[in-house]
């Protein structure tokens, strides 16, 4: 309870703040939050009583985006994982593979688009193709660096005792890269909605983020920024769900009864 | 510097500095055709003949077009219409005394806006898009305007017509693979695919009904116009010559390939569209009508508040 | 060396690959031209002083960028990371803050910051933060208790621990975001530059005027190869410094198998 | 001599999911200033548990710990700890002198915290590691780093955990004689933790004996031997001899009679065993060697 | 009994980038099959990095090891390691119980594998820790877990590096008696490096004494003790007496007879010295108590 209260103290002062100084500016590219919040109700949750009160747009718009985004980072964090571990433990497959994925890392997924539409067809498979290729890189990275860095005596464990490839795989290197790959998984999870905007600049009719940018272009800013805190709200809401993922997959670490912050005079 | 970005220098003193306000104009361009009589109003010296210094600025896209001109990064910036008409109703601007239209840019004639499809597609005439799947580079803009209306006109029930949003320069691959069944294209898109895809014409979105229908011009903030009459008349006066000088083809040709990196046999084939050389209120209103019935505009919209029209030229 | 042949040998398969596909009769080649074509192209670009400042352009924005969201993103990591309650106390900020898509927002940014090259790189600098940010955190987080223990014991004060312990042991993952983070901050420049232009011109701006104009796609192609090229270079310079700052990270771990 | 540590009704619990661990019962002792005492106990009593209280490192849960007759909150000043765990307490980023530099620079200047940690790393006999990293060297020699560093600080109190369990017999003589000679110099009081009944007797001026784990205490000796001592006397003399077989017959307290039958009783079963294996080993053999020739 | 380990010729040098260090020299030997040879020597001479040669974790640059017969080159079959860094050998997201079954996933049943583990971590007395995670664990119970991880796995040769370093006398007994039981009645091959000297002898079946860095082989001892061992009786049987005596002698013969005059006159100092304190302090206190009263 304490920690909820200390974690939204936070956050409604910010609110709060910001409504002060929408209200002084009084500008049309910024409209206070009580006007979002507006808009956002009459978007989303002005709808009839048996869909829960969700208008037409959260069933046209808002789910098969969230659909989409959710189907392309778990793609990426399957193809990420994997591969991660491969070339964290193949320093081959590292010097191989290592540079052309620092090549593809660096290019604009919208110089692409080109390139997508003659290996995807326009619509879902192209905009799953652009969020995988945007949120790859941070669990690839990420992957690969946890893979690597497995401790050089639980390795020699591991070969003395003969671990068969997919348990030393699974039972060792997984569990050892994992809180590296967890913050992959976080970084590239709001990464994807962020992405899941992108991939609706082409080829689209639904979508939050095709929405977001028509609202933007038709100078209803009140939607906009309703488009935006829903995003918001979707990364905390995804990013809690993983955060409660994580918490138990990563119960074994040592408890915080010793960290650095603990560890502290509380004279 | 290096990083590219404006270099604030103090404009040199030119013949006629003593009449504007304001001698260096920062001035949003898109790199498309419809600012062609900028680049020849440059190139033949009108705005030095007025005291003005232009400085081009290349903006993609209209998103940054208002947003620059509110900034100020922007003293006069090259937009469509509809986008200035949006934002107007909507006060986008009212910190800096509302946008306001000083120069007609572009306005269609026919064979400017094609609606394309596969030369072998089943789609022949506008009543076969029922169920089909257009590209259009922006919704609720010009595309979309002209495209619904004159399907309307055409007996088309446009709840059976699909949109979706493809940039211009991806519209042809995108008919080709067959992700959209037809592409609403400008040129020069539409000579290229013509001639590389050999791709046919449906439906042209701009007669009929949307005529002569004007795409967009220069506007400013209210702020600046008021702060310098003397310059915006002055812009105006060398932009009507440019507008005038645009009208003939062997000018505009070769800059084409010059500054908007169009190839040779492409500029020799594409259409152009009007270069009007006045502001004309009615026609402009022509414009707010079709964002009226379309949608856009959820009341009556006024657009000649917003025009600021050459006093001596 | 062997690395690098062996780096050379997986690019050289993709252009193969690519090459294949680009002339085989399954796409136009004008939508895809194969990597001989591109070649030929940017062999021209390289000597074209435009495309030059355009590249100059995007590079100097993005050491920028690098710069500033390193300097951003590992103190706020380190407070972050070892102030639990400070950390409560912003998640629900940092969350909602995260998933901002800073390319749909460059209306937003052109109004405040305006169209000048500022406004891109506060924007890369935005989506290149996260990544070193949450690298930092994680990094702290396993860092092992007894090295603080030891240091504390040893008398040595929290802000020191901080700077001497907690730093040096998270510097390989942080290292690894910031090698992330110099890929998203161009990517990210390149993007704004493709779909705002501006004042700024660059790399994107090429892109965008190769595109809209003549539909080249082989200069759109050249152009992308650049920018790969550059976040390659810069990974590399990255990797470079992270082996000789923290090479006792990578033989402390396991040999590979 | 005046008490330097007073430990008072010490209890420490730690928390977990599935329930709480009782490390440390109740502990109360003190010990004077420059006093050297020795720690014996069996292996997961809470003796480490000990020292991180004391060293502020962990909040007893129960009574509490003074320093000079002030209480110990936060990490006490002028301390220093030889951990159990040595390797992990080197600092992997950080070559051999640099390590042992480490807590010296909040005070010494460059040229100072050099001298004093290339002193201590001779007195350790490492003086040819300096530049090594840590994990180029084997584990004794790690150890003998972590023992560097907490001689190159000069605390006034040293704790030490089980701080030669990883060196030979011969190092471990000559860096028994180092502490004492060490301590004695600076005037330092030390705790050691110590598995090596031998070696409680020998250094300390008392052997705190622990029982089983939750620990209290359960023997506190005082080491009737001349301060002065030597490796081969000392350990020949009558006194030690017994001394040393007084802690052992203490750390036995806690089991019972029938523990101690029970293992007497196994070992003779064993015994018997063995003497089966044997003999069948010595026919296979002679067969064996019948069949070669 | 027949060869099962031969060392021939060994010597490993590790590379650095500040130059090579050659850690094994030259060595020579060979196990027999169910043979227990304990290896002293000091430290840093490179037994650990022996290990890691037979146990094929590094390839060593000169000479080389085999098994049965079979030159070493990967990772032998049926071979376990009891690592000197047992705290970072213990996997920390795996309970203590999976910790011990994590090795025999390959070979055994759900069932088969937890009555065995169960029964590793009886002998090593941590019947009540099954559930507990590493780092809730002392030192010297973190390593009896690797030592039940070792034996639960039933290899068929045991490599050992100071496995009882961090645990108690006591418990040192019982686990040196349970090694003995356990490579009796499983005829394993064990080799055990130990910096005990007494501990050797009552362990092994011989005692190989390597000298100094690099490491070589001063002497192969034959252990002529009756196989059935009893911590008390053997330890004061003459024949262990002389034995341990000859070790510690070997493990001396690098040392010249300078160092050992200099250590003595060093200790002669020392005794000066704190003889010296000692008067001081006693004088200090008689002025006190006469203060005091
Ligand atoms: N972080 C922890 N969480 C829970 N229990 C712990 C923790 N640390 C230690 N324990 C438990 O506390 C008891 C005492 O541990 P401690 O490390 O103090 O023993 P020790 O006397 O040092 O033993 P050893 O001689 O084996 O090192 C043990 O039973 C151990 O399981
Ligand atoms: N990875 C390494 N790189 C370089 N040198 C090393 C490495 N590992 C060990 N050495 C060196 O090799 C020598 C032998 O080390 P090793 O660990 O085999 O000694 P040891 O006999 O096990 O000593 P201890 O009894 O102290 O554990 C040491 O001098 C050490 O510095
Ligand atoms: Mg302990
Ligand atoms: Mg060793």
């Amino acid at each position: 309870m304490n920690r909820f209260i200390q974690r939204w103290a936070v956050f409604a002062g910010l609110v709060v703040v910001w409504e002060l100084l929408t209200w002084l500016a009084d500008d049309t590219f910024f409209p206070r939050p009580t006007e979002i919040a507006t808009a956002a109700h009459a978007l989303w949750l002005s709808g009839p009583v048996e869909d829960l009160f969700l208008t037409e747009t959260v069933f046209e718009h808002v789910l098969p985006s969230i659909a989409r985004l959710l189907g392309g980072w778990a793609i990426a964090a399957v193809i990420g994982v994997a591969l991660g571990v491969a070339l964290g433990r193949s320093s081959a497959a590292m010097q191989f593979a290592g540079p052309l994925l620092t090549f593809m890392r660096s290019i604009p997924p919208p110089t692409l688009v080109p390139v997508f539409l003659l290996l995807f067809t326009a619509g879902t498979q192209m905009q799953l193709a652009t969020i995988v290729f945007g949120v790859l890189w941070p669990i690839l990275l990420n992957s690969i660096d946890g893979a690597r860095s497995v401790d050089a005596t639980k390795f020699d464990t591991s070969a003395v005792f003969r671990i068969p490839k997919p348990q030393w795989v699974l039972g060792v290197v997984l569990p050892a890269a994992s809180p590296k790959i967890f913050a992959g998984l976080r970084v590239s999870l709001s990464l994807a909605l962020v992405l899941m905007v992108v991939s609706e600049l082409v080829g689209t009719d639904n979508g939050i983020g095709s929405q977001l940018l028509l609202a933007q272009r038709s100078f209803e800013f009140p939607d906009m920024w309703a488009g935006i805190i829903l995003l918001g709200f979707l990364g905390y809401a995804f990013n809690t769900v993983l955060l409660s993922f994580e918490a138990r997959a990563l119960a074994w670490q040592p408890r915080q009864e010793r960290t650095p912050a603990t560890v502290e005079e509380k004279a | 510097g290096l990083l590219g970005g404006s270099d604030e220098q103090q404009p040199a003193e030119s013949a006629g500095s003593g009449k504007v306000e304001k001698a260096k104009i920062k001035l949003g361009l898109l790199p498309i055709l419809d600012v062609a009589s900028v680049h020849i109003a440059i190139k033949k010296g009108y705005f030095q003949e007025e005291g003005l210094e232009i400085e081009p600025i290349k903006i993609q896209g209209g998103a940054a077009a208002i947003p620059g001109l509110i900034k100020g990064d922007l003293d006069i910036s090259f937009g469509n219409w509809v986008s200035f008409m949006l934002a107007e109703s909507k006060q986008g601007a009212k910190d800096v005394g509302g946008l306001k239209l000083i120069n007609d840019g572009y306005q269609t004639k026919p064979d400017m806006f094609l609606i394309l499809a596969k030369a072998d597609s089943p789609v022949k005439s506008p009543k076969d898009f029922e169920g089909k799947t257009i590209a259009i580079n922006t919704f609720q803009n010009i595309a979309e305007l002209t495209a619904k209306a004159t399907l309307e006109a055409a007996d088309v029930d446009l709840t059976k017509v699909n949109f979706k949003e493809f940039p211009f320069p991806d519209m042809e691959a995108a008919v080709q693979n067959g992700t959209v069944d037809a592409a609403f294209m400008v040129e020069p898109f539409i000579s290229r695919a013509q001639r590389t895809s050999g791709q046919i014409t449906v439906l042209d979105a701009a007669s009929g009904p949307t005529d002569g229908i004007p795409i967009g011009g220069y506007a400013t903030t209210g702020k600046f116009a008021d702060e310098n009459p003397k310059t915006v008349a002055a812009f105006q006066r060398a932009m009507a010559k440019g507008q005038r000088d645009a009208a003939d083809r062997p000018t505009v040709e070769p800059l084409l390939v010059e500054y908007a990196g169009v190839d040779k046999e492409t500029a020799s084939l594409v259409h152009f569209g009007e270069f009007p050389t006045s502001l004309d209120a009615t026609r402009l209103q022509r414009v707010a009508e079709l964002m009226r019935t379309y949608g856009l505009l959820k009341e009556e919209f006024d657009v000649k508040p917003m025009l600021v029209s050459s006093s001596g030229s | 060396m062997r690395a690098l042949t062996r780096g050379l040998l997986g690019v050289a398969g993709f252009l193969v690959v690519w090459e294949l596909f680009g002339r085989s009769r399954l796409v136009p080649s004008d939508y895809l031209p194969p990597p001989s074509v591109v070649a030929v192209e940017l062999m021209r670009l390289l000597g074209d002083e435009a495309f030059l400042r355009d590249v100059v352009a995007t590079l100097l924005a993005l050491l920028i960028t690098v710069v500033l969201s390193v300097g951003i993103a590992v103190p706020l990591g380190l407070v972050l990371g070892s102030v639990p309650s400070v950390r409560h106390a912003t998640r629900a900020v940092v969350e909602f803050l995260r998933p901002i898509p800073s390319v749909a927002l460059i209306p937003l940014a052109i109004v405040v910051i305006g169209i000048g090259p500022e406004m891109k790189i506060s924007l890369a600098v935005y989506a290149a933060t996260w990544p070193i940010l949450f690298n930092t955190i994680y990094a702290l987080d396993e860092l092992d208790p007894l090295l603080v223990e030891t240091a504390r014991a040893f008398g040595t004060g929290r802000v020191r621990v901080l700077f001497s312990v907690a730093l040096p042991s998270a510097l390989p993952f942080v290292f690894t975001g910031i090698r992330l983070a110099a890929t998203t901050g161009l990517v990210v420049l390149v993007s704004v530059e493709l779909l705002a232009g501006g004042s700024g011109g660059g790399l994107g701006n090429f892109i965008m005027d190769a595109r809209s104009g003549s539909g080249r796609m082989d200069l759109v192609l050249a152009g992308t190869v650049v920018a790969g090229v550059i976040g390659y270079l810069l990974n590399e310079g990255l990797e470079r410094a992270q082996r000789r700052w923290v090479g006792w990270s990578t033989v402390t771990t396991g040999g590979r198998s | 001599m005046t008490a330097m540590l007073e430990v008072a009704d010490l209890g420490h619990t730690y928390q977990a999911k599935d329930g709480a661990h009782t490390a440390i019962a109740d502990l109360s002792f003190t010990v004077g200033a420059g006093e050297l005492v020795c720690v014996v106990g069996p292996s997961g009593c809470g003796k480490s548990t000990l020292l991180r209280t004391i060293s502020g490192l962990i909040h007893p849960t129960r009574g509490e710990v003074s320093l000079h007759g002030d209480r110990v909150r936060g990490v006490p000043e002028d301390l220093a700890v030889v951990f159990q765990d040595y390797s992990r307490s080197l600092f992997p980023w950080l070559s051999v002198l640099k390590n042992v530099e480490f807590p010296l620079r909040r005070t010494l200047g460059r040229a100072e915290r050099r001298a004093r940690a290339v002193e201590a790393l001779e007195w350790v006999g490492l003086s040819t590691a300096y530049r090594k990293y840590p994990w180029q060297l084997s584990g004794g020699m790690q150890q003998r780093v972590a023992i560097a560093r907490a001689l190159a600080y000069r605390p006034a109190l040293l704790l030490m955990d089980e701080p030669f369990a990883s060196v030979d017999a011969q190092t471990r003589f000559e860096l028994e004689d180092l502490l004492l000679k060490v301590r004695t110099e600076h005037d330092t009081t030390v705790l050691v933790v110590t598995h090596d009944i031998d070696e409680s007797v020998y250094l300390g001026d008392r052997v705190l004996v622990l029982s089983t784990s939750p620990a209290s205490v359960v023997a506190d000796l005082k080491v009737d031997l001349p301060a002065q001592r030597d490796q081969i006397t000392t350990r020949e003399s009558e006194a030690f001899v017994a001394l040393r077989a007084e802690v052992a017959r203490l750390l036995n307290v806690g089991k019972t009679a029938e523990q101690v039958a029970a293992r007497r009783r196994a070992n003779e079963a064993q015994a018997a065993k063995w003497a089966e294996a044997e003999r069948a080993e010595v026919s296979r053999v002679e067969a064996e060697e019948r069949a070669a020739t």
